[in-house]
């Protein structure tokens, strides 16, 4: 347990957990709406020996792309993103992710954004994270409503890509992507496997023993809370309020 | 004065049912163009967003000017979704083809290109392909056994996008706005807002002229400060957020939609 | 210190077989560097040009160093043919795969695009194409009895070419030679020159960041200034014209073509 | 008859013939190692009433492309390209041209630079002038040993251009497409049928009676001896020596 142990955030485990997801990496690319991401890859700027390249789809401040948004995904499809993150509306126990519509595609019950560049980069990019806030049978199904992007894909379509992990506030799962099944890797502290077995709504494999998730260690704490927060306010500001207590408009002015 | 127009006059170019291609929030978005096109009542557009959007298709959409929208997304990032857009897509009011990011890049870059047809590694497997009966998937004919999609070239009958210098001549500077070439190439014609007007020709500079839109491929420009609020525009100012909270939670209801429209988007004519 | 290298040790990306993409002379032709390769006794590149070179494939050709080359043309322009490509290709010297400039842009933009073929219109009906049996005609799927080309991408081992302008991180500002992007990315690795270095961040400054490829495209970057020495650099200095008409007399013999090379290629070692 | 007709260069009526081809086009574009055409834009943008967009691709300096060499074939692709011009080692009968080889193309007797962007521009552009210097039976040929580009296509291959003219230091041919053929359509002073018909290797239509090309008119012919020339020199250094007299480096200096 870390000295903060008690008063750390879920998100702040989230972030510890994809931190070492992306250990490694040459170039961490995040996409739209994803504060924790962003976060992580900022922390391993910061820590990593070979300080990773990483460039934020949100924020042209904080990217490194010269030749319009395209090049995140030609950049992808060379081969030179080793890491991105995708969240979903639901995620299914085969690792398809659903980001459009909750019910029939012709007449849906509900409606999302859309599938922005998951179609593709979920085959291109060798380290897909998933995350998702809400740990619930609701977003954690057997099966998706609607496959924005498939977890595996047949032999003779061409893929470099796909998931690796799910993260979630109450666990941390790795995909097996021979068997196109999740399994447990880790339960967050405070949290159980029965817990994780009751709001996960997909079966999925795990060890006799499940690990405790390892909470952000001290070193990491103060630069997650301080320059990272700050650097992290400037684009996702309702984030860093809502987990950080930075008040909202503070990193614009 | 060479094709400097005023706003209204430089959107004569967009007409009911015009096919109109629009950038993603980080590369200028014409937003006080749009409130124009509002007030002028555009019915039936045809939006191609590059390659997703937020505010701008979703007024479009709650004021009823939008028949058809292809997209990979229309939403507000972490600040919430689109009440406009899930409404009218919900209640089967606009026609939705779903898309993802690449696939209308490569479908624009293809008419950049003069080609029929885009390629795009992927997406097999995805219900958006099952969705879209306009692409194909064939087998790649250098690979065996290789299947691989086909995307018709998307052809915007204009372009419209905020950007912040033009000269006299109608040049545009984009800085490293690149989909805004891609848009201005693949669409037949192009009409830019800008921040402000740059004295003498962006094309005789070597260092502007490499982030220039040379001026044959404009139809119009209209100078319109702040025309990109309240988005944000590259380094020149942020996106309002508070305005834009406040949008999502007027817009949840058609009544709360149209007081915003008063307020914002007519009363700036009677001003 | 970061990227940057002397010049031979920039070039160690490159070596014996590399398939080794090049930009036409308006783009920035790295000729220090290609007297430095020939110094060097580099064999069997397989050369593509983007999409057309003169003296930089003449003298690669003309020392030995090109089993293939990928070119929709090598020439002086009015000033006269390529002689020592022109004897290797009548004397069967090195294997020539014609081609036309934009179906090198499409392939390479294919490779750019993780794309395993280009696309393109026309050249139906062309002796190029039935000379290249690795190019496919496919019915247009979106069509009917509607024949288009299909290339395979081109994924060259490395790009070289010379620059105006290079920071310490290894960020290269090209102005409007954008064709040096497509070899960038379509290419696994990048070597520059560069005229000289810039201080700071050229990513820092969104005027030159909109014309400059990134360092994570960039293997290694060495100072060259007038690299480009006897052909032109943009606006920074022209081509020596004096120099390529006394080249193209002196290489019409291969003993004349050693002459220049001892004069102007392995002198500089010595000096 | 010009005031200075006698002493008029045939580059100079080629340029003439030229500059009234590409009357009304909105953009020519000028390829590589094109001194005639790109003398005949220069003029158009002095003299027409609403000046053409001319772009040489040769130089840097008078080209509007910022997008890199693909943006004339880009351009030409989208339909925004009217003119644009092309040589040939040889040209035949039916308008196609060779750029690569004389002979057979495995073991050739002669070889030339290569095709550019001949086998795509000549399809895409609709107005394809084509000059040829040296009018004789060795380059207006029956059939090209090469097809560098084809003179037309079937009905259903995409072309929305092709060539419209050949203009040679003899005479200036329409090219109608529908039959595949040229048509003289005038001769230039100082030459007769006669004279054409020897030194031309494909058979040709004409009217009865074959006009004499108008040469450059007394106002044409100091802007192109003047501003024009000058303006070439800094591209041409050769041509407009040779032509104009102005000295190899007097541009570049």
């Amino acid at each position: 347990m870390s000295a903060a142990g008690d008063t750390i955030k879920p998100e702040e485990v989230l972030i510890e957990v994809v931190r070492r997801l992306i250990a490694g990496a040459r170039h961490v690319a995040v996409g739209a709406n994803s504060p924790i991401p962003a976060a992580a890859a900022f922390l391993a700027q910061r820590l990593e020996p070979e300080s990773p390249n990483v460039s934020l789809q949100q924020s042209p401040e904080h990217n490194l792309w010269t030749d319009g948004g395209r090049e995140l995904f030609d950049s992808a499809g060379q081969g030179r993103i080793d890491v991105f993150f995708f969240s979903g509306a639901q995620i299914d126990g085969a690792g398809n992710i659903n980001l459009n519509v909750i019910g029939d595609y012709a007449h849906p019950k509900a409606r999302f954004p859309g599938a922005y560049g998951s179609a593709y980069l979920y085959f291109m990019v060798p380290r897909i994270i998933l995350f998702r806030l809400e740990h619930s049978r609701r977003t954690l199904v057997e099966k998706v409503d609607f496959i924005s992007a498939p977890g595996t894909s047949p032999p003779n379509v061409f893929r470099r890509g796909g998931p690796i992990a799910l993260v979630t506030p109450l666990c941390h799962f790795s995909f097996d992507k021979p068997r196109a099944r999740f399994r447990l890797e880790s339960v967050h502290p405070g949290h159980s496997v029965e817990e994780v077995l009751d709001q996960t709504g997909f079966a999925f494999d795990r060890p006799e023993q499940v690990p405790v998730t390892p909470p952000p260690p001290a070193e990491v704490l103060p630069l997650l809370r301080g320059p990272v927060a700050t650097e992290l306010a400037a684009i996702y500001p309702k984030f860093a309020e809502r987990v950080f207590g930075i008040p909202v408009g503070a990193a614009v002015a | 004065m060479g094709k400097s127009r005023d706003l209204d006059g430089a959107l004569a170019a967009i007409s009911d049912g015009t096919k109109l291609a629009i950038p993603a929030d980080y590369a200028g978005v014409a937003m006080e163009a749009t409130r124009a096109l509002i007030r002028r009542g555009v019915k039936r557009l045809h939006l191609v967003t590059l390659p997703a959007s937020s505010l701008q298709a979703e007024l479009l959409i709650g004021a009823g000017a939008v028949e058809t929208i292809e997209t990979s997304a229309v939403g507000f990032g972490e600040l919430g979704s689109a009440p406009r857009f899930t409404a009218a897509v919900l209640g089967g009011k606009v026609t939705l083809k779903d898309a993802t990011c690449p696939a209308i890049h490569s479908a624009l870059r293809a008419a950049e290109m003069g080609n029929p047809f885009g390629t795009l590694r992927g997406i097999i497997g995805s219900d958006i392909l099952r969705q879209r009966p306009d692409w194909r998937v064939i087998d790649n004919p250098f690979g065996e056994n290789d299947p691989i999609v086909l995307l018709p070239a998307i052809r915007p009958d204009v372009a419209l996008f905020h950007a912040p210098l033009a000269d006299r001549k109608g040049n545009i500077w984009v800085g490293r706005r690149r989909d805004l070439f891609t848009l201005a190439h693949a669409s037949a014609r192009c009409v830019a807002t800008v921040e402000a007007l740059h004295d003498g020709d962006l094309l005789a500079d070597e260092v502007m002229a490499a982030a220039t839109i040379p001026a044959f491929y404009i139809e119009a420009v209209a100078l319109a400060p702040r025309g990109a609020w309240p988005l944000k525009m590259g380094d020149l100012y942020a996106e309002d957020t508070q305005h834009l909270l406040d949008y999502i939670a007027l817009a949840q209801t058609e009544e709360g939609f149209r007081r915003y429209l008063d307020d914002h988007v007519f009363r700036r004519r009677a001003a």
